[in-house]
């Protein structure tokens, strides 16, 4: 049986349940490591249920750890995660809480961390998923200039990017996986 | 409209300007644009951030109009302008609250004791209302006075209302200023509220060492007949108190309460129980612990009619914010009221909080005995709980605090109950788990059987703080050698309901001034250490470093916030009538103070908050403040920090971001110690002084984030600052950042960087 | 809470009770749940009717929370609560633009006469505000009086924002309870404000035929310097009047308005000029005629600031409700303001409506000779529309309006200008076409070249009903020989601009009394039969059978439901005073009128509109008013429709559902017209009253949809009803429908069939 | 390229960037036709755009006439439709405004038009785009008795059953036809 289709926007955008801009599914990990790829200058936002949630044996930290590696990707460590990286021995590029790092994002002259210039491509891991929503809603409306790509695996609808749902951890792992054997 | 001479002179009676305790500032009764330049002033450096919570706007018949990329409301608006907009629909939906329910209590009172009754704070306290003080010009002196005080909010607040209807302001700044004028409006409301029910009620006052009281739903006795007080006017409450004591049946009835009723009745009876927060109201009522719930107003389920009969609790409705659909039986006799109730299983509006009360207490008596209160065990829920399909994770999808239910609930069905013991502790009592469950499982009553009945301890609510700590800790406060003052306030959508207790107890011990209150002062008790005390039975009650303060209900935050004017008023001896600028400048330049609102979810919480931000008092959030929408965060070191030394009156960049921001949202608990130490910075900390906030800093940070903190260079002014312990590294640190020294000012102002009638050498005194 | 004697004591003071022009009646400035009976009685009959706008709630900190599937929010709520909620939420909006703005008209003409200023309506009006007198209680003298009522409408309002505060009332019909509080309020507040200004701007009163002025964006001459007030309040508009006047500029200058403000500026200068309603604002703002653009506060489009720049037309904003984040000018000199403006190019607020004034004559005289207006010429407009690539249709799916403006603007590109010409008369001024189109064809100018500057006429608000036309229509309106009063309100968001015009022609031809306001008032006279006669020339001004009648802005709205009144206590002598609910039972069954708002958006126009209902008068929506969410239906003939008789004060079962409804949206203007006919129809009707009515019925529903009517058998009750031109067909319709005859009742109520402290007896006399 | 995916419903509800209850695409007239085939008491709503709007050579008033032969359906001609009908020699079955059929259509209990007992599905075609989206919001929330099928080519969100957007007259017809044919 085919999936079922949805219509949320009509014809009408007065009729819109809510909202015309949902983020793009990117259901093939082999698709998220191209646009990873393309990225001029990403920026890595890791939150800290990168710290705490187990994917297979690995911390989800270590799962981007990868991800970072392969692009000289910069890193943002929001709440307390910085600690957690040290102890991999792991600096972050730069250490603010989520709502801050954010609010520099916003700004379309902000020559990003470490002075690299415009982050092109934001990608988050690990922040709270409702938390992230709000600014991922924050970027969308205030930062056209940059794509957001969330990589989790309960979905935001506000990002121009999302990782699909994926309830189950084993799925979880290979999609994380696959995005690693994409980049390399 | 400017103000004419006519209307000045109308102001002049309403605050007898002819009264000659100060001289009337430049601000009295001030109007919707009156404080804008201060508001905008503001806003230069902390720059609103929207979150929309929404792409749309459904407000109007043009509409629903998608805002996303770029695009304007068929009335022209944009994203950014309707946020500030939503922003002051629920600045107002909570100022109301406050006015509205302040409105009430002022007319019980005075139609108990007359308008001309004194107030009276006791001995310990002279400056009685220093809110209203500085923002109207008027020194209150009756009860009669109170209701001035709240008439200027009914006045102002229609303004505001108006001014969200569609094709009103276009400007996001403008609906922002809007935002802090209600703020500011719902401080004077909460202050006239809380001093009229201490002065009418005799609450405790000039006293800080108020009692302990129980909390927790463990220290409720069930065999007795149980009522049970929900939501934020305990004007019945007091009632049945009395009620109970003629009629010689005070320990024999339990008086339970959630939220601010329950405190603002233990101020009046110390007997009264607290059940807990918020979060713990739909847990409660599904217990069927309640014979009688009594409902008044503010932050009370909706649903509270249907849990009451899944229960067989009785309900009694009795403010008009809550009609519920019930019939009206006011004017019945409170016998016949209460057959209704026990024989037609009838639930009921008495509109009357004297009636209201009488009925509550003969109902339980009646209803208690025939009722079978039974709780479930911990074997029956393994048993129940063995009924859950862990597969289909419906609850985890539904839960408001996106918490792992449905891991909780099958481990139990294998027996192990602590994780649905720790679910309990960061449940907010949505109710949506339970809901959307296919299988019906109890996931709440699982859950309390699961975490158990604990019992706690919590100290009552003390009002204001005197005149004489103010005295005190008002050099080392503005100094900065008492690290800072920090308010925990408003609501339990926490996280985890043990981070404020953990917040307040890390803050203490280094020696901040910890204020609690509403919500806040109940979580910080549910929480006791290997001897088996509350924070309440460790640390002293008074308003000095080191100290945990409950204030009172919501309505007494407006204490802490006196607080901080009263530093400005007696302690630096600056003339608050009227002078509302001259304050906040000296609040925001050198009281280290911030308030935390951690568990946010209410609008009365965001008018608090916002109001708290225009006093220049920054405010930090818990993760889901990031849903009321609107932050003020500067750019940090990238922004102007420039102000003018009220000594020379030069402009001088001080280059320094303190403090950093006036209202964020942090995600975790370790990362919102470090923020709160820096929010409590102050341009005028002295060296000694910031030296010791930065130790509170650079410790706090190595512990949770593992280094020193990757913003120090900013908060070190002169070499002086650095805290003596991390002395070697802290300058190693700064070199290798390229630090350079800062300049440093004894009489910081903002005051002359914008346009204000205010003079700077007014900063001087 | 329930009032007390003390209580009782301070009402009395203020409506002075000791007055004895009539005995108080039950509910003297009525609070929140006073009359609640009421409503909840009228809402057993008449359903609220929900549609959801959303499925979501967004409005705490809790949420957002889905509420689809039976599903509650966090805080409890159900879906239909949920959407009474914003019910209310917008009625406070709409009853606080209209208290505010009347606040604020009432100060600034009691600091121009003194708060001793005598009200004075002319020799034709002796119960000056039915309004305030029926609902407070109070006969008000002076303009001091009218802040009493004002200040009333500020202490209720307080408690009704407060409600809709995150855990409140738990019952959709406790909500819309207090929606209609608000909606009472709103209408105190109109009639405070309108008789506030003609009193005190001496607009017409005691006249019905009142000048005629110029209507359409054609008759405003753009060689001379145009000023363009825009908003409600013509505070700003009629001090330039007076300043022009005494420098004898007056035809020197155009003035010319959009919305409210330009129909109270005819009131006070004949001279002055309306562009047209709401929709046509952004439209006009865009042909840049206007040199200077003067904003107040209501309807007013949020991206002013960016319209004016576009034209390089000035802007000053006056009113607090609406700064646009502008500088603050108002203590700078005129002189040097006008610099500011026509120099710097700044936009400015002048929060002070006189210098507001000032500057906008002196800022127009001096720009306009630099300004080059130059209007797109039609094949100017051709040639653009020739760029549309058709096959996108981005403009279709932005349409708020669902236009077809991609084959309009395709075909104007192919030379043919009617269906742009046509889709001009729909555009309800959205912009969003414009906005949507990748092309950045400026679509809105291209239908205006393609209309062509059309002239219209417009009678000037009239104002109050006069005393004497009430004693003269009353009895033929309770018998039902003048087949009903319909007022059409409220904002132009129509399907068609031209459907006003129709329907009230329409109605004006067939005896109805035809009374218009606002955005309404302006449509009816934008279309011009072959004659080029406007509806104001073809029919007489008085309020009589087929009188046609623009009585003010929107705050004269007040004075079409005092007529309703003025029947009651003038006519039929019923006593009046605080003694709501006796006059509301009065018109629900014995006044033949409804409210038309067929281009409904506001909030206020929602406001009026519920505040109507609860007078008693029903309400018909165009197709927009689906997304205020809420209507009010009956079953129809499955309903029960028993009254008492007052007479015999029996039950009895009348089985006609008259009203109908109390709020209904049609889809079209041919279905409007029956449903109005029938929304006027009443119990009270006699028979021969009731034959005109269905004979009216009949024939445009036979005009409109073919048959007969296909419920003509639930308005006929006896033979004697039925109109003799359709009796045969009638009778025989009637016969093949199982008609059965109906009881007929000459003192019809619902006074008895509630719990009411007003005695059946009351409705006699 | 395949069609692109985007997230409306993520994993949290509380972070749907609308609601989550939106109707299922039909695109396929077939489909349609089962749907409508399957009906116990259907009832087919009229609005004024059926007897204006032309599809191919016909009115699109004739096409619903087609529908609702085969299988005998119910129709209720709302706004001033009925004239129209009238003059093609029909009758409908009920002459309500849409929002009064809508309000009895919300009570489960209603025995439906003709007294035939409660409908089990409606159908819309040609009431207003914004005030039909109201009412199909009003029986999705309080009708759960019923389904409502959209047949209008821009499409309704708040319907259970939906066309799918389709701004091509030619396919419209197509779309119409196909409805007609499988129904036979
Ligand atoms: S208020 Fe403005 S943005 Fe909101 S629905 Fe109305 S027109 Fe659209
Ligand atoms: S009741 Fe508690 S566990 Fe259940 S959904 Fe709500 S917050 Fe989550
Ligand atoms: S919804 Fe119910 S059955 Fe499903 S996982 Fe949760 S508790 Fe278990
Ligand atoms: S603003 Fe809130 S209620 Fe309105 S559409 Fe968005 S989510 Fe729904
Ligand atoms: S007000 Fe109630 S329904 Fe709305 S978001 Fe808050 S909890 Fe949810
Ligand atoms: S401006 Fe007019 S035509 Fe354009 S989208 Fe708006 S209503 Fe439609
Ligand atoms: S959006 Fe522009 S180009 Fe496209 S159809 Fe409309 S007017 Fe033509
Ligand atoms: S009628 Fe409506 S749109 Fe027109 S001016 Fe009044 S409120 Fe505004």
């Amino acid at each position: 049986m085919p999936e079922r289709e949805f219509l949320f926007v009509p014809y009408y955008t007065v009729n819109t349940l809510t909202g015309t801009k949902a983020a793009r599914v990117v259901s093939d990990p082999v698709e998220a490591a191209e646009i990873i790829d393309r990225a001029r200058n990403p920026l890595y936002i890791l939150g800290p249920e990168a710290i705490t949630a187990v994917v297979g044996e690995k911390l989800l930290l270590e799962y981007v750890f990868e991800i970072v590696k392969t692009n000289n990707i910069l890193t943002c460590a929001t709440a307390h995660v910085k600690k957690k990286m040290l102890a991999f021995g792991k600096r972050p590029d730069c250490v603010y809480d989520i709502i801050e790092i954010i609010h520099f994002l916003k700004m379309p002259d902000w020559q990003g961390v470490r002075g690299r210039g415009p982050h092109d491509l934001v990608l988050f891991t690990g922040v709270r998923c409702d938390l992230a929503e709000r600014g991922l809603a924050t970027l969308k409306h205030f930062a056209p200039h940059l794509k957001t790509f969330a990589v989790c695996r309960r979905g935001h609808p506000n990002a121009d990017y999302t990782a699909p749902v994926i309830p189950r951890m084993e799925k979880w792992r290979e999609y994380l996986e696959g995005i690693i054997k994409g980049l390399y | 409209m400017s103000k004419t001479e006519k209307f000045r002179e109308k102001i002049n009676a309403i605050i007898r300007a002819e009264e000659s305790w100060e001289a009337v500032g430049q601000t009295p009764l001030p109007q919707v644009t009156d404080l804008r330049n201060w508001d905008f002033r503001l806003m230069r450096t902390y720059r609103p951030f929207y979150a929309p919570f929404c792409d749309l706007c459904c407000l109007c018949g043009l509409g629903k109009c998608d805002l996303t990329r770029d695009r304007k409301g068929a009335c022209g608006i944009d994203i950014a302008t309707q946020q500030a907009r939503m922003i002051l629909i629920s600045c107002l939906m909570g100022a109301a609250a406050h006015g509205a329910h302040g409105r009430h209590l002022i007319e019980h009172l005075i139609e108990k004791h007359g308008e001309g009754h004194p107030l009276d704070l006791g001995d310990q306290v002279n400056v009685e209302a220093p809110i209203i003080r500085t923002v109207l010009g008027l020194k209150p002196k009756t009860l009669g006075d109170l209701r001035r005080a709240v008439e200027y909010v009914e006045r102002e607040l229609i303004h505001l209302v108006a001014a969200t209807h569609t094709g009103q302001e276009g400007s996001n700044l403008d609906y922002e200023s809007k935002a802090f004028h209600a703020g500011m409006l719902d401080h004077v409301a909460l202050e006239a509220c809380d001093i009229a029910q201490i002065t009418g009620f005799n609450y405790p006052t000039s006293v800080a060492e108020t009692p302990l009281v129980e909390l927790g739903w463990g220290t409720i006795d069930r065999t007795k007949p149980v009522i049970l007080l929900v939501g934020h006017n305990a004007a019945a409450a007091n009632s049945m108190t009395d009620y109970l004591r003629r009629k010689n049946l005070l320990d024999k009835v339990e008086l339970a309460g959630i939220c601010c009723t329950a405190l603002d009745t233990t101020r009046y009876n110390e007997g009264a129980k607290v059940v807990g927060p918020l979060a713990q109201q739909r847990f409660f009522l599904k217990t069927g612990i309640a014979d009688v719930i009594v409902t008044d107003e503010q932050c009370v389920l909706a649903d509270i009619p249907a849990l009451a009969k899944e229960t067989g609790a009785a309900l009694i409705a009795w403010s008009d914010k809550i009609c519920y659909g019930l019939d009206n039986v006011t004017e019945k006799e409170t016998g016949e009221i209460v057959k209704m109730i026990t024989g037609e299983k009838k639930q009921v509006l008495v509109l009357d909080p004297d009636k209201a009360a009488q009925t509550a207490v003969e109902t339980a008596l009646a209803l208690a005995p025939t009722r079978n209160k039974v709780i479930l065990t911990p074997e029956q829920a393994v048993e129940i709980a063995g009924r859950c399909r862990r597969k289909c994770e419906k609850c985890n999808q539904s839960c408001a605090n996106l918490l792992p239910v449905a891991t909780a609930v099958s481990q139990a069905g294998e027996g192990k109950l602590e994780p649905l013991a720790d679910l309990f502790r960061k449940c907010t009592g949505c109710g949506k788990c339970e809901a959307a469950c296919d299988f019906n499982l109890p996931i709440l009553k699982l859950m309390a059987a699961a975490a158990g009945a604990e019992k706690y301890r919590m100290r009552v609510g003390r009002g204001p703080i005197h005149d004489v700590e103010i005295r005190k800790v008002g050099s080392p406060i503005v100094l900065g050698t008492i690290p800072g003052v920090v308010l925990f306030a408003g609501c339990s959508n926490y996280p985890d309901v043990g981070d404020v207790a953990w917040m307040a107890e890390e803050l203490a011990r280094r020696k901040y001034i910890v204020c609690l209150s509403g919500c806040a002062a109940m979580a910080a008790g549910m929480y006791k250490d290997a001897d088996g005390r509350t924070i309440y039975e460790k640390h002293p009650p008074s308003f000095d470093a080191g100290g945990v303060l409950n204030v009172g209900s919501c309505v007494s935050n407006s204490h802490v916030v006196g607080a901080a004017i009263k530093i400005a008023n007696i302690f630096a001896a600056l003339p608050g009538r009227a002078n509302f600028e001259l304050i906040a400048d000296y609040i925001l330049n050198r009281v280290g103070a911030c308030a935390v609102v951690w568990g946010p979810y209410s609008q009365k919480a965001l008018a608090i908050g916002t109001g708290a931000i225009r006093w220049g008092i920054p405010l930090l959030l818990g993760p889901h403040g990031a849903k009321y929408r609107r932050l003020f965060l500067s750019k940090k070191e990238y922004d102007d920090w420039t102000v003018i030394d009220g000594r020379t009156e030069q402009l001088v960049d001080t280059r320094e971001p303190t403090p950093e921001h006036m209202a964020i949202v942090v995600e975790t608990r370790e990362r919102a110690l470090p923020t709160m130490i820096k929010l409590c910075m102050r341009r005028n900390d002295t060296a000694p002084g910031r030296a010791i906030k930065l130790h509170q800093y650079v410790s706090v940070y190595k512990e949770h984030l593992g280094t020193l903190p990757d913003d120090l260079q900013n908060f070190v002014r002169t070499e002086r600052d650095v805290p003596l312990v991390y002395k070697k590294e802290v300058l190693a640190y700064l070199k290798a950042a390229g630090w350079q020294p800062k300049p440093t000012l004894s009489l910081p102002t903002i005051i002359g960087t914008y346009e204000t009638k205010v003079p700077v050498s007014a900063t001087l005194r």
